[in-house]
């Protein structure tokens, strides 16, 4: 079974390809029917990956040497593009996650789309969208990649604009592919650079090449630029600051999407793809000082966004944000293994979060807003206690997942900052603030959300089987799924990781000190939004500091900036563009066009129409053509006649 | 031995295509046009089998004489249904076009004759479609999907050539 | 008795080349023999179908059918053929006369020359072709045109309603008809037919593909033109369809030719699907060529069957049922056994 | 060379295998779809209504019989009932009693022949013989009670020719035993057929309204949803003495012109069997004279036929023979619309139509 | 739907229609002018509810010819039957196809066998005898020959 | 959704029990079924039983019978009795009609002939006219030579008569 | 070269049949006449196709899928040929090739 699956690992993501092929040209007219399809395909896809992992984990080989496998795609002279299959530990632990993550969520999404009139093209997307991200985690070649991480927005955007007549899915769909599609231009430019320099998109021929740039003749300079290209993409993708906009407004989408694409999967691929391309920034430590300062800015710019936010999806969405920043930042300071280990944990606990928010949702009749909920734990428990979990994984409560992957982030930060690099410190403390922001937002969530008093006008109920399994699961993920990335048993580190593997010391203080950091959080939430049951002291707070509340109630405004900034410079280019169009290049054509259609006209009486007498004539020529060649020139005649093979 | 009863195939073969091409381009019922050509296409298919192309043989008859040959008198059928008799007139060009053909003929009968080919010799292997499948396959997948697409496209725009025109008519 | 017929192959084989014939004529004189016998065979099984097919009908229907020429009625068939031939053959006035005489010859061709391949027994084969079951489809297509063409002649409007039929018919079920043996061919990866029987010994392709053998009852029904697909016939609506006008003897080919077809169909479905003459539970004393025309007359039956049970379709549910349903559902038969087959072998199981 | 577009004429019949008799349409067709059709009855018309001119009004029954001969015994019904009314004569009961008895013997009788060579025309002649099997039941009974299968002229002005033999009712017992598990094997046959289904379902739909302003009766009428028989509607003879329903169609398309012919089967076999329970004693012809004389006047009857309403109007001018006859015939006028049914579907659909209105060409062309 | 019993609506018609003969026996037997014909038809259709046209033929009295219609209604067990007269010489009638479509073939039988004509019917031709055949048998003064009885 | 093909397999048990069961086929040359006492075959004659009342061929819708007499002796002789069994209908109104049960069915149905006149049936033959003839002109020569004798009788007994007749 | 089968049979059989076809390409008014012809033409070239791929190459079977490939186009033409006179007969009704001038100047 496992060398099946490793020498088939291609069909992970071909059976949900499969399910989707199958649901949209047999099985769209019986719901029931595409759904156990698309479950089926997708668990036989689970089955498969992990077993994958299995395999890959069992082999300590697959670390250095990872298991590469490729087919001729196209090849021309000079450029040959293959497609294949790349496995090594983090791409098998990205296939075990997606599809396991996947694979519940389509679960939960039964139970979430029942009844709903598009209920097979759902798990047509939800199965293509599982097949685009499969294929995008275990590409070995950033050309396939970049294939399916557009097919992945793609799909993202299909799904985020779902509920097809709701002007503001609509909107939010337009807004997330056109914002993403800014970032993969950005992407492709840096890859055809790279294809252009290296001559090659493999990435083991690139991690090869890329450290011996001077050979192919380009400075660092260069490089870092080239650095950069490539991280726009991940920066659109995975919501980094500045083109994060698009990731809240995506939560338009039905839940269960926001929950397997904006948090678990399709949102990583750029962390992922920064991961996998960390042999190019770990070469220019420009870029990655870049990558760990956008990262880190973000966390806290989200994070401050997040306390104020009202809607229960937004906030989670900011926390993503916020979340995806922490990775970024571990990835900038180099560490391969906190950014995925993190990347690894926030799947299941934001995952798991957003389900249950969608259970809330569910019960509540798409009612959003925390403000309006409460006590719902008595109503919702295992959504109310699995949230639970997920909030004290996320804000880095030992010993769930959060934690751990929270304190190795810290920990490479602080090394990094140790290791004498400019501002280093700077970033440890946005951090670690940005850790304490993220308990109390979360919390401040939970509590509103589930504690407190129950409102009347809420009838809520909990959610069947179909919806609550996923989370159970997912809970019990959340719970346990950091111990693997323990500081004193770290196996974590010792498969995923880039360079040498590489491990401090449990470090007790700092331990201590993000504890801490949460329980404050946590603290001021359970002060401002438990026990003060009237929220005053909340209601003072933003009283008092009216211009910040409003600033990150609105987002630091940076829509509204986006914007004005199209209206004014675009659209002014754009007329200066136009004139240019209609005077001289419409003349240009026109008057080209004119001299054609006269020179046309005089020749179109040749044009009988009928097509026989053209073969009639073409033939008399082709004879004559003929005769003369082979019988007339007696060079030519000699040529002609010997026909040798 | 073999050779003469191959040769004396060939003639018969030979005999019966061209005889059966020349009814096809000379008959004036359409209809009767139609059946010859399957005769005809019957013989090329005897003469694959004479080349050892039983495969391709096969295919000839498959989808010549079962396929093409039935669409054209579906074809036929759709467009003249009365009066059959004087349905495939001559034109005027008859006249200019036999010349000509008989002149491209000549030609490529004296060019075939100065060419001196070199046989290899070698027999076809028995096992053609054992041969045939991996070249098509392996070798040729891309030409082959490309037919297949062409097919498939082809067929796809015939029917909706057939089925859009048709809602034009009833409209006008 | 298994070796019956082949010996009796041999022992004219030698005997002719005790002789002193030539080795090439011994070869051709007894394949000429071969062929003969089958044709024996065709024309008397076609005739003792009639003749089955109005006892089975008749049973079906609280009736007991023929039973007055001869004992039990079989020489009903005999007698039935010695009337039409005994009558007039009429020509319409404006018939086309040469299509119209030639369609009752040239009908028998291609089931006579399909069956040339078809394996009757161990050993039992005339022509051993490497591209059996492709011949048996490229052969079988053929009848169409004839058919067509008889209806055409008549200058009937029934008949020509008939021929049109037929081509829409049978140019719809061919395609199924061909994809459903498809997965057959998969599993063997032989176009041979003795190959492909042998490749059944273990286990009949009728379990490995029963969507395939589905695929190919229904298709053939409809190539063999018999209800529910009897369209082209459809008395109830176009009178006789391409036969029309046919009178005499002339009749009497086609609804013979309609016979020789179902064999025809009967043995291809043996022979890909029910193990040819392999004998099932290794019940090998009785010989081959008996369990195959056992396997045979089963499923003919089942031909008749189903046609003194079902109405008949119309003709666009015909092409819908043909081209939305058989041909996809073909499709993804092979879909499904090239996966099976790559699974089996790369799974080892 | 320039050809034109013929049109496709097709003519359907006089003589064709599924006109059930000698009918003819002339079909226009593009392909397999009817444009445009025109039925042309008449090639059996025998001037019934001529001829009765010059009978006496017992003469004119077996006449009758050749209307709707699958249902003979309900046309002497209709004629006889007209005549009675004219007359004003009373019908004693056990005479009323066993009309209804072969009347609805005969409804069953023409049913079968409905659906068995229903399933003959789309094609499963398995059905056909089926029907005709039990149909022969029916025959017997005929047979026994009236001396003949086919046109048992066996009504009489004022009663019915003869009395009930012995063993009638014990034999008719027996076949109203047996008839459930033949209904059930139709139902097998034909009506649970997919094939079948598929050709007869949403075929030549015909509206409530539509069916109302054409005039259809009968099965077709009620097919379409119109609960209008007159059994119930105006109850004659001795109908409201009996516990039936009927059945009425939901869509009106070919499948429910069919279906509701066996659901009617099952309710005649109903009525026969409360019939031959409450059956009286006493004489079966009422007080008519030998010679029947009506004083001049007119009377119009309409019965309830296994084709829909048969309507008999009589006209007397005081002689012998009536003045004038006329026969108002179900399936006549059912056909009246079969042009508007027809357009657009194929031929299949062209014969399957036909079939389900149930046509007798006796009595369409009188 | 019209809960009036048979007896009033001819009352009613009678009032609103002075040329009509209503014959006594409660048989519903009207005879109307043919000139009033069409315009009764469509009120009883309209306004009784005479939705179901049974029956239309005719009879020849060797001084006038008649034309009888019998219509009722589907819902409830009333019957009229309406009668007119026409002319021997001359008959016409207006057509009752467009207010009961069912009149259709009814119409051209009695056209057929009688020789009456319907004005406004859109497809009067002989139905049950041939196109070529001369004379309208139902007429008393129809004369033939051949036959077994003559 | 219902499940495809289950009417259809339905439809092949219900012909594949008939095939098994008992078969309802009547041989009929060699078979025959019992015929009812009403059934109406082939009509049959009694020439003694008929009294020439005309009421069959009143009766008759079809004008089938042709029935002529002769008078002899101011008797009715049926010379001839033509049924005409080509138009019968069948309806037995003959039968119904006529008082002596002279015209009666048989159940005889296999009424077909070679010949059209065949089927033309000419119930009375000359010498049963003759010998009616005979008995009646025997009769009356009789009841002549009886009466002649009561003539002579009454003859004795006028006066009685007479005086009856006179009243 | 004696009685052995000789290309040059086969390549003058394809070149007689060739022209034949292109005779009634040119010559025929009916334009499924043409379409016809059109597939004489085509055949004549996979007899030229299989005969070379067996005289001269016949381990390579290049020839031969040449003429299967031939043939899968040639089915393609037909059906679209046709689809495309169908097309134009039912607007104009007309399969005169003369006919078809509409597409000139």
């Amino acid at each position: 079974m496992v060398d099946f699956a490793l020498t088939h690992a291609w069909l992970v993501p071909l059976l949900p390809a499969l399910a989707f092929v199958i649901i949209v040209f047999l099985t769209r007219p019986w719901p029931k029917l595409s759904g156990a399809v698309s479950i089926a395909a997708m668990f036989s896809s689970f089955v498969l990956a992990s077993s994958v992992a299995y395999g890959v984990f069992t082999n300590p080989g697959f670390i250095e040497r990872p298991l590469i496998y490729s087919l001729r795609w196209f090849g021309m002279e000079g450029f040959t593009v293959d497609v294949g299959v790349m496995l090594d530990p983090t791409s098998a632990m990205m296939l075990f996650m997606v599809s396991m993550v996947a694979t519940l969520i389509q679960i939960y999404s039964t139970g979430y789309m029942h009844g709903d009139p598009q209920y097979s093209v759902f798990f047509s997307y939800l199965s293509l969208f599982a097949a685009s991200m499969l294929g995008l985690v275990i590409s070995s070649n950033l050309l396939q990649m970049f294939i399916l991480w557009e097919l992945v927005g793609l799909c993202s955007f299909l799904l985020i604009g779902f509920y097809t007549f709701k002007i503001s899915a609509r909107e939010a769909a337009k807004k997330a592919f056109i914002t993403t599609r800014i970032g993969d231009f950005g992407m492709l430019l840096g890859l055809l650079f790279l294809q252009i320099i290296f001559g090659t998109l493999d990435l083991a021929g690139l991690a090869e090449r890329v450290p011996h740039y001077e050979q192919y003749g380009i400075s660092l300079g260069l490089l870092t630029l080239i650095a950069i290209l490539v991280f726009i993409g991940p920066i659109g993708k995975s919501g980094q600051f500045p083109l994060h906009v698009w990731l809240p407004d995506a939560m338009e989408g039905p839940t269960p999407v926001s929950a397997l694409i904006h948090a678990a999967t399709m949102v990583v691929a750029g962390v992922y793809l920064v991961g996998r391309t960390l042999f190019l920034f770990s070469e220019v430590p420009g870029a990655a000082e870049v990558i760990a300062f956008i990262g880190a800015f973000t966390a806290i710019f989200a994070a401050t966004i997040a306390i104020t936010q009202r809607e229960i999806k937004r906030i989670l969405a900011y926390s993503t944000v916020s979340q995806l920043g922490y990775m970024m930042l571990a990835l900038g300071v180099g560490s391969l293994s906190a950014g995925m280990f993190h990347l690894w944990t926030h799947a299941f606990f934001k995952a798991l979060m957003f389900l249950g928010a969608g259970s809330v949702l569910h019960a509540l009749h798409d009612k959003a807003d925390v403000w309006e909920m409460g006590g719902l734990i008595k109503k919702m428990p295992i959504t109310g206690w699995t949230f639970v979990i997920g909030g004290l994984a996320i804000a880095g409560i030992p010993p769930f997942a959060g934690f751990w992957s929270k304190d190795e982030i810290l920990v490479v930060t602080l090394e990094y900052a140790r290791q004498g690099h400019a501002l280093g410190y700077l970033l440890f403390f946005l951090a670690s603030f940005t850790a304490l922001l993220t308990a109390f937002y979360m919390w401040r969530m939970i509590f509103l959300t589930f504690f407190g008093k129950e409102k009347p006008e809420n009838h809520p109920h909990e959610s069947p089987l179909s919806m609550t399994f996923p989370l159970l699961v997912l809970a019990a993920l959340a719970a346990v799924g950091g111990l693997i990335g323990t500081p004193w048993a770290n196996v974590w580190g010792k498969w995923i990781h880039f360079g040498h593997p590489h491990h401090g010391e449990p470090n007790y203080g700092l331990m201590f000190f993000s504890v801490a950091l949460a329980v404050a959080g946590i603290g001021l939430a359970y002060r401002l939004y438990y026990q003060d049951e009237e929220k005053k002291l909340a209601k003072q707070l933003a009283e008092r500091y009216q211009p910040l509340y409003k600033l990150s109630y609105h987002k630091y405004y940076i829509d509204e900036l986006y914007q004005w900034f199209t209206r004014q410079v675009v659209d002014a280019s754009a007329a200066v563009f136009y004139w240019f169009d209609i005077h001289v290049v419409d003349n240009i054509v026109n008057g080209l066009a004119g001299a054609t259609k006269l020179s046309g006209q005089g020749l179109r009486y040749f044009h009988t129409g009928r097509i026989q007498t053209y073969a009639l004539v073409f033939f008399l020529a082709l004879l004559v053509i003929t005769v003369v060649l082979a019988f007339g020139s007696p060079t030519l005649a000699g040529s002609m006649g010997g026909v040798h093979s | 031995m073999d050779n003469v009863y191959s040769l004396l195939a060939f003639v018969l073969l030979a005999g019966m295509i061209l005889g059966s091409a020349l009814l096809v381009v000379t008959l004036r019922n359409l209809v009767h046009s139609v059946l010859w050509l399957i005769v005809m296409f019957i013989g090329v298919a005897g003469t694959f089998l004479l080349l050892n192309a039983d495969f391709v043989a096969a295919v000839q008859v498959l989808v010549y004489a079962g396929a093409v040959c039935i669409m054209l008198v579906f074809g036929v059928m759709l467009v003249q249904r009365p009066n059959m008799e004087h349905s495939n007139p001559i034109n005027w060009r008859f006249k200019l076009a036999a010349p000509l053909v008989g002149g491209l003929f000549i030609v490529i009968g004296l060019l075939t004759a100065k060419s001196q080919l070199v046989v290899s010799g070698q027999e076809v292997p028995a096992q053609t479609v054992q041969a045939l499948a991996p070249i098509l396959l392996n070798d040729f997948v891309i030409p082959f999907e490309v037919a297949a697409i062409l097919l498939t496209v082809a067929l796809t725009g015939a029917l909706l050539l057939v089925k859009e025109v048709k809602a034009n008519g009833n409209g006008s | 008795m298994e070796n019956l017929f082949v010996s009796m192959a041999a022992g004219i084989r030698s005997l002719l080349g005790s002789g002193g014939l030539s080795e090439w004529a011994t070869d051709f004189l007894v394949m000429f023999l071969k062929l003969g016998a089958i044709l024996v065979y065709i024309l008397v099984s076609a005739l003792w179908l009639v003749y089955m097919e109005r006892k089975v009908s008749a049973y079906m229907q609280c009736r007991i059918g023929p039973n007055r020429v001869g004992p039990m009625g079989l020489l009903q068939t005999t007698a039935d053929i010695g009337k039409l031939i005994s009558k007039e053959f009429i020509i319409p006035k404006d018939a086309d006369k040469k299509l119209f005489l030639l369609g009752p010859i040239l009908i028998f061709m291609p089931p006579l020359a399909v069956f040339a391949v078809a394996p009757f027994g161990k050993g039992m084969v005339a022509i051993d072709m490497n591209i059996g079951v492709y011949y048996f489809l490229a052969l079988a297509s053929l009848s169409t045109v004839i058919i067509w063409m008889a209806g055409w002649a008549s200058n009937n409007k029934y008949s020509l309603i008939g021929s049109m039929r037929v081509v829409a018919q049978m140019v719809s079920y061919e395609m199924p008809l061909i994809l459903s043996i498809v997965g057959v061919i998969i599993l063997t990866g032989t176009l041979n037919m003795s190959d492909i029987i042998h490749a059944q010994e273990n286990v009949w392709f009728i379990f490995l593909q029963p969507l395939g053998f589905l695929i190919y009852l229904i298709a053939a029904v409809a190539e063999t033109n018999r209800a529910p697909f009897d369209l082209v016939e459809g008395e109830s609506e176009i009178i006789c369809g391409p036969f029309t006008e046919y009178s005499g003897m002339g009749f009497a080919m086609f609804f013979l030719a309609e016979y020789a077809n179902v064999v025809l169909v009967s043995v291809m479905a043996t022979t890909l699907f029910l193990g040819g003459w392999l004998a099932p539970f290794g019940l090998t004393f009785i010989p081959s060529w008996i369990w195959f025309l056992l396997k045979v007359y089963l499923m003919i039956f089942l031909f008749m069957w189903f046609r003194w049970t079902y109405p008949r379709v119309r003709v666009d549910q015909l092409m819908e049922f043909g081209w939305k349903v058989l041909v996809p559902l073909s499709i993804a038969n092979i879909f499904v056994t090239g996966i099976g087959k790559y699974l089996y072998h790369s799974l080892g199981w | 060379m320039t050809l034109k577009t013929e049109e496709f004429l097709l003519n359907l019949g006089p003589q064709h295998p599924s006109t059930h008799g000698v009918f003819r349409i002339l079909l226009t067709l593009d392909g397999e779809t009817v444009v445009k059709a025109v039925p042309i009855p008449g090639y059996l018309h025998r001037g019934i209504e001529k001829l009765a001119e010059s009978r006496t009004y017992t003469q004119v029954i077996p006449y009758t019989d050749r209307l709707d001969y699958l249902a003979g015994m309900l046309m002497n019904w209709g004629y006889v009932h007209a005549v009675e009314k004219l007359m004003n004569v009373e019908v004693p009961e056990r005479a009323e009693y066993i009309r209804v008895i072969v009347g609805e013997l005969a409804r069953i009788a023409s049913h079968l022949v409905a659906t068995g060579a229903y399933a003959a025309d789309v094609g499963g002649l398995t059905g056909f013989i089926y029907t005709f099997r039990d149909r022969e039941d029916i025959m017997d009974l005929f047979e026994m009670i009236s001396g003949a299968r086919l046109t048992p002229s066996y009504m009489r002005v004022g009663g019915v020719a003869d009395d009930i033999p012995d063993g009638f009712i014990d034999k008719c017992r027996q076949f109203l035993d047996y008839f459930p598990t033949a209904l059930d094997e139709y139902n097998g046959l034909i009506t649970g057929n997919e094939i079948f289904q598929a050709r007869t379902k949403n075929v030549a739909i015909i509206s409530a309204e539509k069916a109302i302003e054409m005039s259809l009766s009968g099965p077709v009428l009620r097919a379409s949803g119109v609960n209008y028989d007159l059994r119930k509607a105006r109850p004659y003879s001795v109908y409201d003495r009996f516990d039936f329903e009927v059945p009425v169609g939901s869509k009106g398309d070919c499948f429910d012109r069919y279906y509701l012919r066996l659901l009617e089967m099952e309710q005649s076999a109903k009525i026969i069997r409360h019939a031959l329970d409450q059956l009286p004693e006493g004489p079966i012809k009422g007080k008519v004279p030998k010679v029947i004389k009506p004083t001049a006047g007119e009377a119009y009857a309409e019965i309830e036929s296994s084709k829909g309403i048969m309507g008999t109007y009589v006209v007397s001018d005081g002689s012998t023979n009536p003045y004038r006859v006329h026969f108002r015939r179900p399936s006549f006028v059912n056909l009246g619309y079969l042009d508007e049914m027809l357009k657009g579907w194929k031929i299949a659909d062209a014969i399957a139509i036909l079939g389900s209105i149930d046509i007798v060409l006796g009595e369409v062309d009188a | 739907m019209n809960p009036k019993p048979l007896e009033e609506i001819i009352e009613e018609l009678k009032t609103r229609y002075p040329g009509i003969e209503v014959a006594e026996s409660g048989s519903g037997s009207i005879t109307v002018t043919v000139d009033q014909l069409v315009a009764f038809m469509r009120e009883i259709k309209e306004k009784y509810h005479f939705n179901y046209l049974t029956n239309v033929t005719g009879v020849d009295y060797r001084d006038y010819f008649e034309v009888v219609y019998n219509v009722s209604i589907v819902e409830q067990p009333h019957m009229l039957h309406i009668k007119t007269r026409l002319d021997r010489h001359n008959p016409v009638v207006p057509s009752m196809v467009p207010i009961w479509g069912g009149a259709i073939w009814q119409e051209r039988e009695v056209y057929d066998l009688l020789g009456i004509t319907f004005e406004g019917h859109p497809d009067l031709r002989r139905i049950l005898l041939d196109d070529q055949w001369e004379g309208h048998p139902l007429r008393k003064d129809y004369q033939w020959e051949g036959g077994r009885e003559s | 959704m219902q499940v495809k093909g289950k009417g259809l397999l339905k439809g092949l048990g219900i012909t594949l029990k008939r095939f098994f069961k008992p078969k309802v086929t009547v041989q009929y040359p060699e078979q025959r079924l019992p015929l009812p006492d009403r059934f109406y075959g082939k009509p049959e004659f009694y020439y003694d039983k008929c009294i020439a009342c005309n009421m069959c061929v009143n009766a008759c819708p079809n004008k089938v019978i042709k029935l002529e007499t002769e008078a002899v002796d101011k008797k009715k002789v049926v010379t001839r009795y033509d049924f005409d069994q080509q138009y019968c209908l069948f309806c037995g109104l003959c039968q119904e009609a006529c008082p002596k049960d002279a015209i009666k069915f048989s159940k005889d149905f296999e009424l077909t002939q070679y010949n059209r006149p065949d089927i033309k049936i000419k119930f009375v033959k000359p010498e049963q006219v003759e010998q009616r003839k005979e008995e009646i002109r025997k009769a009356a020569a009789e009841k002549a030579a009886a009466e002649a004798a009561k003539a002579a009788q009454e003859a004795a007994l006028k006066p009685e008569t007479a005086d009856k007749e006179g009243t | 070269m004696g009685t052995a089968l000789n290309p040059s049979y086969f390549m003058v059989l394809s070149a007689a049949l060739f022209a034949i076809g292109l005779y009634g390409a040119l010559s025929r008014k009916n334009a499924i006449a043409v379409l016809i012809s059109i597939e004489i033409m085509l055949t004549a070239v996979n007899i030229n196709l299989v005969a070379i791929n067996k005289f001269l190459t016949p381990e390579a079977f290049i020839g031969q899928i040449f003429a299967i490939f031939v043939i899968t186009v040639a089915a393609a033409e037909v059906g679209l040929g046709l689809a495309i006179i169908i097309a134009i007969y039912r607007n104009r009704h007309t399969v005169d090739l003369d006919d078809f001038n509409w597409m000139k100047w």
